[in-house]
């Protein structure tokens, strides 16, 4: 290899190319692009009183449930509300868990010989409600509440309570073809501040953080 | 007729300084002054003399850089700024001149140090495969004269260089 | 959305300029605080460690000044009494001034510390990182940092089942201070929100001022012209946004304390009275 | 008086090489105890900083009003150290200072070692330590920045910036002497120099390029250690803390900053003439000039630590007035003296020739200055936030043992780089020494030329370089 | 109310699991604490009413963290009692509380508590069942002649009180000791005597002045919040009230006052008697109807003989009786330093002579009114039954003593030699939340649940303007399934010894429910039934009373000359057992809050101090800090010195509280006891202790310790923290 030549030649294109006037704005329009990119990051629309559902998937882990709880048959085949069994959700910022007593009152007569069933009500008769696991489960310093949001997304908009279950998936995922609940919405702060944006809800950092 | 490389080894500046001054003025046919590379152990700008003018570019890199790294500088402190949800302001400027200068100011200097080392070493073409004629002695006191020429000139160079007191030639086939 | 929000920003930043800054705040709270009926009982203070988890640090940790009371009453005496303070103690209730314009929120370098819609100043724990900068560029000193993980002592259990779930239980590293009960003006907030009405005064009420024996702490939304704090505020003549203030009767005792290093705090004081014998 | 020269200019090149690469060599038992105290000093700031990362901050001493300790105070001593480099290698560079090429090698390595060490504490001093990159600006889905009005965030771009600068600085202009090393070694270390020096010739091309990549590193490199100074004086000047917010205070950083780096060479400049045997290059001259410099800068920082009383004193601001009075009076002014009496009297014996080419007083000077540089950031530091706006919670505060350990542990840390680099780079740029002998030789010769063709005589006061400070 | 373990579970997980730690130590909290299946939700078995989870809610009850009796309302969330605050409708409080109301919830969640009975067995106590307990108790019980039976317990009030009296008097005894260290025994005998009535309505509000001779009525006197609101009134009123104090010590009145005169203690009822002779002499007030003894004795007084004993300027007391002439109507009250002297009665009469001579009974002490549940009023002491209690223990004429709601051993001075009357009891039950000193000397010990998961009404002994039967309900379930309430450990008692009348009640609700339901129509709603007047109660938290207004008549009473006759010997200086609003006795010593809210005046933390005038300490070459030994007829105390101007530099004080042999973490070992120093003198009148009468020495040691206290500055150097004004620009501005 001639490295000398090679040197002063590649020198001396290298040296025509930088007289030229046009390399300039092939650089600045490179610094322009990167420069910009912040914007870019958070751009989307403003907000509005529609809903604008939240994107965005999470490919949650498996959860051992003490009872593997069968979200379809209740909620698809029997179409049983969510707020049915988490009544909580409408009135606190916790949706909660139906107490054991609720779920004895149908499975006192429905479906008793079911192994799940009746390890339901080995649990209710031990007077130990089951051991659920948390599958949403948000940091402790996140304040989320199930009230407001439905108020957000059901009561304020005259949206019919019977098909909560479309506002629930917004984070809970099509819960209705789930049998145990998985994650399928990732809950972590940029999804929900995007959800806030598209919405219109707070920008405050103490909406969330106490 | 193939290309041969020619390295004579001279003890001090001055020699190589004649021998290259010798070239120039015998005007053997098929070699350039152009082609005469200097090795040295430290910078002797005043070869310029008889090698002539050879430019440097570095500082319009660093002069890009320089510009780059400003207006990068505000336009992304800015875009940055502009995008915090919740404005921590306090009745101040979003997005506030003053402070954005410092920044702008040190992003000015990182890239055009950073752009400086890139141009530096491309343009001085470090970084590649070593010249297989390189003599130790050039890191440590001795002048060297590299020279590529055709191989029908390549006697009277070694001549030229013995008549300069060449502590030691060197030469390879070019491909 | 950020370009929008940026030239949003820029015109309530001009607007602050001409109009006084918090005119766009939909809330500001603020607190009044006689001094001339605080009679330095500390109920304040324990009602802050109530409703704050306020970590108990210890008597090793309050001698190295390690202490975590948001709120803290300080004791003055007289400068010029002689054998006896003949006229008593001065206590001050000496909480987080909640400044428009405060020392803090710049100088935190990942903005943990800012302001709020509401003219909070908020402190993001979890944002923390710990570089205190706001702390030293308060001149009230009314930042308290968590030098330890102060939670695995300070509430064994089953003490720790009377924490506050409505706020974080800080951890070591993180800053924290007063918030004027955040928690509390969200509850108000939120159910007046739920019955789509504005909030209305002594709802929501900082736990200093609810326990208050003498009334002395008023809290209350600045911006509702009503509320008894923004009443108090106008009968002193103490306008925020002012360095010095232009007051039309000069002996009414409303102040606001290192007003004229311009942080603007949210909490006016009003002077002590007493009655030379 | 004395009338050496600044170098022997006959001194052979070979020689110079020789020298050079033997100090490389062979590590003698004293060096290994020397790296053996520095590692022991590292594991005591390191058992330290365990200590304070799973305790929390309070082992440390730090509270309420004293928020920051000596963890800061002992960051801007060294960012303060760091710019000896820039000052022996950039400055002097640009004036043509060719006195600067013997020494400014080990210079310039301290300013990226002391950076090094520097950068450390404001990490060191955050409460979570493990979120220490949420201070820069990187793209997450949360939309987070950092705010970039804070002062520390302007640290932060500014160290990160000066750091590389530094190294850049640093690297560049050893790659011919890393050329020179890389035809000289053998095994691991041949491979190591021939990876560094990337593939230096010597070529007139090189040189070229070299020369003005030098230059326009060295020309930012200036405004850039002013800058960085001026930023770390910001922490303080940016807040409205009294003592802390002085308009004063970057010009003051600043020179405080050479006046440390400058009193850290002449310490550096002493153990390794003594230890490395490099009285051929470390001359005595060479020494002087580094002492009026240092004397000259010693008397910049005390001009205005002058003012800066002075202008609290008119400026008749309260707090401002009453933090002044506490540094001399109160709990702290034993620092406060002994750092005046360090920093402003002691320096007078640079003015002193006969001591000023005593090493082994200059030694203990330099350690003097140096210390009088730690102790004035302490009194940045401490007074302020003892006694601030608030005197509910005046208070005062000496370090704790962890803070000790680490901040001596910072200097074993420093120390152990130190070493490293001494041994496996060259601590004497010997091109450049080279090119000091050439040019000065070749002045010399002019000279004598010179003198010979107007038939003067006397040609022997006519050396190259300045004479020295007659009878001073 | 279902499922207790599974809610007490459900408190304990999913209760925690919301309020948790937040930011967990080294983990990046936006990474590693999103997680999935690792926290337990536990749901309840049964719903449980009005229990949202996530929401709190507020219920009524009453404080019984000191005997004032104040509403409170607590915050109860998902079964969880959080905080507590005062209750609005209560016109005791008005909806506020002081720091140790707050600091309920941490006696309730507090560490230390007894989980289990414990019986003596072979010198030590162990943990026994309930049965086992209660079964030794009957067993001594049935073995006991009646009469040496007694309880001995803190201020009782309400269906508790009745039930205690109803033990005793099914066991024939009439012996129960009541015992308050912080009390105003003696000024309720003069009030006795001179106004028919020991606990007169106190109308702060409406006085224009008020003298205080020590009567710390903001901070530890009677009812301290109450009180507090009424100050603000006071302050308040179209002519800013004047407040002067006369005190030893400074305490929290004294630090509010707008002049606080430092007094000798014991020298207060000569004060009083020259500020009367003031009043006679030159402001024409009329003495005629005085007995001719006191009528001498306000002849005696004038202005320079009291200023030579008192030690305060004549013109002072000029100035004072002046004031009280030109602020009519003012009030003129006496506190514990006037009432510990062996002539505190004498003191406390002359005092209150001041209000008669003013004219301030009837104006602003007015009388509370009958009150028509005697059974339920309140039992309140004072400290005379220490005396009666350790003669009749060294006697042998007691065999079962019940011990409740106070601490004797602890409270008792060291010369009184409680501990030996103590082990001359064979057999002492203890009920208690804590193992305090009393209950480790016990030889049963039955742990009782603190009054936020109990049953309860309280009458207190002060009532404001609207007289109440406060309700104690509980806001939680218990925390720990073994202790009981203590209405009852008592209901449980009179079951055995009454069967025939308690044994219809299942528990103590039942009996209080019961008790309700007795109550006369008119304290129900028109067409209520009994069940929702008995919700309106709870839901209200207490039960108004009408009472018949009553005058009050003026008795002259005569009393001794109050003048101090002992010189003290070779012991200097005047000793202060200081009350602290926090701390109050000591009981609440074993609160962390109440330990690290800083003491008032000296914002000393977390340890106890000796007060001490610079003056005093220079002569006595004692430096702030330095530890000194306090050293009285009766024993020593070491202490740290903590030097501050707001003392009589005759005085040294110790504030009570701290210097627990027991009590949990949070109280042991931390500080001396002052009572533990006190000569065992006995008021002449009413036999009450002394506890102001005591002489002791200071010396230091040559050990310093740093005094660890909130603020480094006690002036505020220059700043306007706290600005001062005059009274007439006050006046100017907003007044009159």
């Amino acid at each position: 290899m001639a490295v000398n030549k090679q040197n002063h030649k590649s020198s001396s294109r290298l040296k025509l190319l930088l007289e030229k006037r046009h390399i300039w704005f092939a650089m600045l329009s490179i610094a322009a692009v990167l420069a910009v990119y912040p914007f870019v990051v958070m751009s989307s629309s403003s907000s509005a009183p529609e809903i604008v559902p939240p994107g965005g998937s999470h490919n949650g882990e498996n959860v051992e449930q003490p009872i593997e709880f069968p979200h379809n048959t209740h909620v698809k085949d029997n179409g049983i509300n969510c707020m049915y069994c988490h009544t909580y959700a409408r009135r606190s910022k916790v949706a909660g868990i139906p107490p054991t007593s609720k779920c004895m009152g149908c499975h006192k007569v429905i479906a008793t010989d079911k192994p799940r069933i009746q390890k339901l009500t080995e649990y209710w008769e031990q007077k130990s409600p089951p051991p659920w696991k948390k599958v949403h489960d948000v940091p402790d310093f996140v304040h989320f509440t199930h009230e407001k949001h439905l108020k957000r997304f059901v009561f304020d908009q005259d949206f019919p309570v019977e098909n909560v279950k479309e506002v629930c998936a917004f984070c809970h995922g099509d819960v209705e073809n789930m049998t145990v609940a998985h994650k399928v919405k990732p809950l972590n702060m940029g999804w929900c501040k995007t959800c806030h944006i598209n919405n219109g809800g707070p920008g405050d950092c103490w909406a969330c953080h106490k | 007729m193939s290309k041969h490389c020619v390295m004579g080894l001279f003890s001090d500046f001055d020699e190589a300084f004649a021998a290259i001054s010798d070239i120039r003025k015998t005007k053997v046919p098929g070699v350039s002054v152009d082609d005469v590379t200097l090795k040295s152990p430290i910078e002797h700008p005043e070869i310029e003399e008889v090698l002539g003018e050879r430019p440097v570019h570095v500082q319009k890199f660093t002069l890009f850089g320089a510009i780059f790294g400003v207006t990068f500088g505000f336009f992304f402190l800015a875009g940055a700024q502009a995008t915090f949800l919740v404005q921590p302001q306090g009745g101040k400027a979003v997005v506030p001149l003053p402070s954005n200068f410092v920044l702008m100011y040190e992003m000015l200097i990182f890239f055009a140090v950073w752009c400086t080392f890139f141009a530096y070493l491309f343009l001085s073409g470090l970084l590649r495969k070593r010249h297989t004629l390189y003599s130790e002695k050039v890191s440590l006191d001795q002048v060297g004269i590299l020279i590529d020429v055709d191989e029908d000139c390549l006697e009277p160079i070694k001549d030229l260089f013995k008549r300069h007191k060449a502590l030691e030639i060197r030469e390879e086939v070019l491909r | 959305m950020s370009l929008e929000n940026l030239l949003g920003n820029w015109s309530q930043y001009r607007k602050g300029h001409e109009e006084g800054g918090f005119h766009d705040y939909k809330h500001l709270w603020g607190m009044a605080i006689d001094l001339d009926i605080c009679i330095g009982c500390n109920a304040c203070a324990t009602a802050c460690y109530a409703e704050n988890n306020l970590a108990v640090v210890g008597k090793e940790r309050f001698e190295k000044g390690q202490a975590m009371h948001w709120l803290r009453l300080e004791r003055y005496w007289d400068q010029n009494e002689l054998d006896h303070p003949a006229q008593g103690a001065s206590f001050l209730p000496m909480m987080c001034q909640q400044c428009d314009a405060a020392t803090c929120e710049p100088v935190c370098p990942v903005a943990a510390t800012y302001h709020t819609p509401d003219g909070l100043n908020a402190q993001v724990y979890n944002r923390c990182i710990g570089s205190r900068y706001c702390s030293n560029n308060c001149p009230y000193r009314n930042r308290y940092f968590n030098f330890y993980s102060y939670y695995e002592d300070s509430w064994p259990e089953p003490l720790n089942m009377q924490l506050n779930p409505d706020l974080t239980v800080r951890d070591k590293g993180v800053m924290e201070k007063c918030t004027f009960c955040v928690q509390r003006i969200r509850v108000a907030k939120d159910n007046a929100k739920m019955e789509n009405r504005p909030v209305a005064d002594g709802e929501a009420m900082t736990a200093c001022a609810q326990a208050c024996p003498t009334n002395a702490i008023v809290f209350g939304d600045y911006m509702d012209k009503d509320s008894q704090v923004a009443k108090l505020w106008k009968k002193h003549q103490v306008k925020l946004r002012l360095t010095k203030q232009n007051k039309e009767n000069p002996e009414l005792r409303g102040y606001r304390i290192f007003e004229e290093l311009n942080v603007d705090p949210s909490v006016m004081y009003l002077e002590r009275v007493r009655e030379e014998v | 008086m004395y009338n050496e020269k600044d170098i022997n200019e006959q001194i052979a090149w070979a020689k110079i090489n020789a020298d050079v690469l033997r100090s490389m060599e062979n590590p003698r038992k004293g060096y290994w105890l020397a790296v053996l105290i520095c590692v022991l000093m590292l594991i005591c700031a390191a058992f330290a900083e365990y200590i304070q990362y799973t305790t929390g901050m309070g082992p440390a001493n730090l509270n309420n009003p004293h928020m920051w300790g000596m963890y800061i105070s002992t960051f801007v001593f060294w960012i303060g150290m760091s710019h000896s480099g820039t000052l022996l290698s950039a400055i002097l560079h640009i004036i043509h200072a060719d006195w600067r090429k013997p020494i400014y090698r080990f210079a310039e390595a301290m300013t990226t070692f002391s950076l090094m060490t520097a950068g450390l504490f404001p990490i060191i001093h955050l409460g979570r330590v493990w979120n220490m990159y949420w201070v820069l600006p990187y793209v997450s889905d949360r939309g987070h920045w950092p705010n970039f009005r804070s002062p520390l965030v302007w640290d932060a771009f500014a160290i990160s910036t000066y750091l590389s600068a530094s190294m850049l600085f640093l690297f560049i202009g050893m790659i011919p002497d890393l050329a020179i090393c890389r035809d000289n070694a053998k095994g691991w270390r041949k491979k190591l120099y021939t990876v560094l020096s990337l593939g230096w010739m010597g070529t007139d091309r090189q040189w070229r390029n070299f020369r003005k990549t030098y230059l326009l590193m060295a020309c930012f490199l200036i405004p850039l250690a002013v800058s960085v100074h001026s930023i770390v004086s910001a922490d303080f000047a940016m807040s409205i803390m009294p003592g802390w917010h002085v308009t004063t205070f970057p010009p003051y950083f600043v020179a405080g900053a050479l006046y440390s780096g400058c009193a850290a060479i002449i310490t550096l400049f002493v153990l390794l003439r003594y230890f490395f045997r490099f009285e051929e290059y470390m001359t005595t001259p060479i020494m002087e000039k580094t002492c009026k410099l240092t004397f000259a800068i010693a008397m910049v920082w005390t001009y205005l630590n002058l003012v800066e009383f002075c202008s609290v004193w008119y400026g008749h601001d309260i707090y401002n007035k009453e933090v002044l009075i506490a540094k001399a009076t109160g709990p702290y002014a034993w620092v406060f003296w002994i750092m005046i009496f360090c920093g402003s009297v002691v320096p007078f014996t640079l003015a002193v020739q006969k001591l000023r080419r005593h090493m082994p007083t200059m030694f203990v000077v330099s350690l003097l200055l140096n210390l009088s540089m730690f102790f004035e950031r302490w009194m940045i530091v401490a007074p302020t936030l003892s006694m601030s706006h608030d005197p509910h919670q005046w208070d005062i505060m000496y370090a704790s043992v962890v803070q000790w350990a680490i901040v001596f542990g910072s200097f074993g840390w420093f120390g152990l780089l130190f070493l490293v680099f001494v041994k496996i780079f060259p601590s004497v740029s010997m091109y450049e020494v080279k090119e000091m002998v050439f040019h000065r030789r070749r002045h010399l010769v002019n000279e004598e030329a010179a003198a010979r063709f107007h038939r003067r005589k006397d040609d022997s006061q006519t050396t190259t370089g300045e004479p020295g400070l007659e009878g001073a | 109310m279902s499922g207790k373990i599974d809610r007490r579970n459900f408190l304990k997980i999913m209760g925690l699991g919301g309020a948790g730690t937040a930011l967990g130590g080294c983990d990046l909290p936006s990474t590693v604490t999103l997680e999935e299946g690792k926290e337990e939700v536990v749901s309840y078995l049964m719903p449980e009413e009005y229990v949202i989870p996530g929401v709190g809610v507020w219920y009524a009850s009453t404080c019984a963290q000191c005997a004032a009796g104040c509403g409170i309302h607590g915050r109860v969330r998902e079964g969880r009692v959080l905080k507590l605050e005062g209750n609005p409708d209560s016109s005791m409080n008005h909806g506020k509380i002081c720091m140790m109301g707050q600091s309920g919830v941490q006696a309730h969640y507090n560490p230390d508590r007894i989980k289990t009975p414990m019986l003596r067995e072979g010198g030590n106590l162990v943990a026994v069942s309930w049965e086992k307990a209660v079964g030794a108790i009957q067993e001594k019980l049935s073995a006991a002649n009646g009469d040496q039976v007694a309880w001995f317990t803190g201020t009782l009030s309400g269906h508790q009180a009745a039930l205690v009296s109803n033990h005793l008097e099914a066991l024939g005894s009439r012996k129960h000791y009541i015992h308050e260290p912080i009390n105003a025994s003696v000024w309720q005998a003069v009030n006795k005597d001179m106004l028919g009535e020991a606990m007169p309505r106190l109308r702060l509000d409406k006085a224009q002045m008020i003298l205080s001779f020590g009567a710390d009525f903001l901070g530890t006197w009677i009812s301290p919040v109450h009180f507090s609101g009424e100050y603000a009134k006071f302050r308040k009123q179209k002519r800013r009230g004047l407040l002067v104090t006369i005190e030893p010590k400074m305490s929290l009145t004294g630090a509010n006052s707008d002049l606080w005169i430092p007094a000798i203690p014991g020298t207060e009822g000569v004060i009083a008697l020259g500020i009367a002779h003031q009043l006679v002499k030159n402001h024409s007030k009329d003495m005629s109807s005085l007995p001719a003894s006191v009528q001498g004795l306000i002849n005696k007084y004038d202005a320079a003989t009291t200023a030579k004993i008192a030690g305060i300027d004549e013109k002072r007391i000029q100035r004072i009786a002046e004031l009280l002439v030109e602020r009519s109507p003012s009030l003129v009250l006496a506190g514990a330093p006037v009432e510990g002297q062996a002539k505190g009665y004498a003191s406390v009469a002359a005092v209150m002579l001041l209000n008669q001579l003013l004219g301030n009974i009837g104006q602003t002490i007015e009388s509370q009114g009958s009150f028509p549940f005697n059974q339920l009023k309140a039992k309140t002491g004072g400290t005379s039954d220490l005396f009666s209690f350790v003669e009749t223990a060294k006697n042998k004429q007691l065999s079962v003593v019940f011990f409740y709601g106070t601490n004797p051993k602890f409270t008792a001075p060291k010369a009184m030699e409680m501990d030996s009357a103590l082990n001359d009891v064979p057999f002492k039950v203890a009920i208690s939340m804590f193992m305090d000193e009393t209950s480790m000397a016990a030889d049963v010990v039955l742990p009782a649940a603190s009054y936020l998961e109990d049953w309860g009404t309280h009458v207190a002994a002060y009532q404001p303007q609207q007289t109440a039967i406060s309700m104690q309900q509980p806001l939680m379930e218990k925390l720990y399934a073994e202790t009981r309430g203590f209405g009852d450990i008592v209901l449980d008692l009179l079951k055995v010894a009454k069967k025939d009348v308690y044994s219809a009640f299942a528990d103590y609700y039942a009996y209080l429910k019961n008790a309700h339901a007795a109550l006369p129509a008119e304290y129900k709603e028109a067409g209520m039934t009994d069940g929702d007047a008995w919700s309106a109660a709870l839901q209200k938290g207490l039960v108004n009373v009408a009472t018949g207004s009553m005058s009050l008549p003026v008795k002259p009473v005569s009393f001794g000359d109050p003048a101090p006759a002992d010189s003290g010997g070779k012991f200097a200086y005047h000793f202060v057992p200081s009350a602290r609003l926090g701390m109050w006795d000591g009981r609440h010593a074993n609160l962390p809050w109440i330990q690290e809210a800083p003491d008032q005046i000296t914002k000393v933390v977390w340890d106890s101090w000796a007060e001490i005038h610079p003056l005093t300490a220079q002569k006595l070459g004692i430096k702030n800090g330095s530890i000194i030994n306090v050293e009285s007829e009766h024993g020593t105390a070491k202490v740290q010195a903590v030097l501050i101007k707001a003392i009589h530099p005759d005085v040294i004080a110790i504030p009570m509280g701290q210097g627990h042999e027991e009590y949990g973490r949070y109280a042991k070992g931390r500080g001396a006891n002052p009572l533990k120093l006190l000569n065992p003198v006995k008021e002449e009148t009413t036999g009450e202790l002394a506890m102001y009468a005591t002489r002791v020495n200071a010396s230091p040691t040559s050990q310093k310790e740093v005094v660890v206290r909130l603020g480094a500055s006690d002036t505020q150097a220059g700043r306007r923290f706290v600005v001062t004004v005059p009274v007439e620009q006050y006046q100017r501005t907003e007044g009159a």
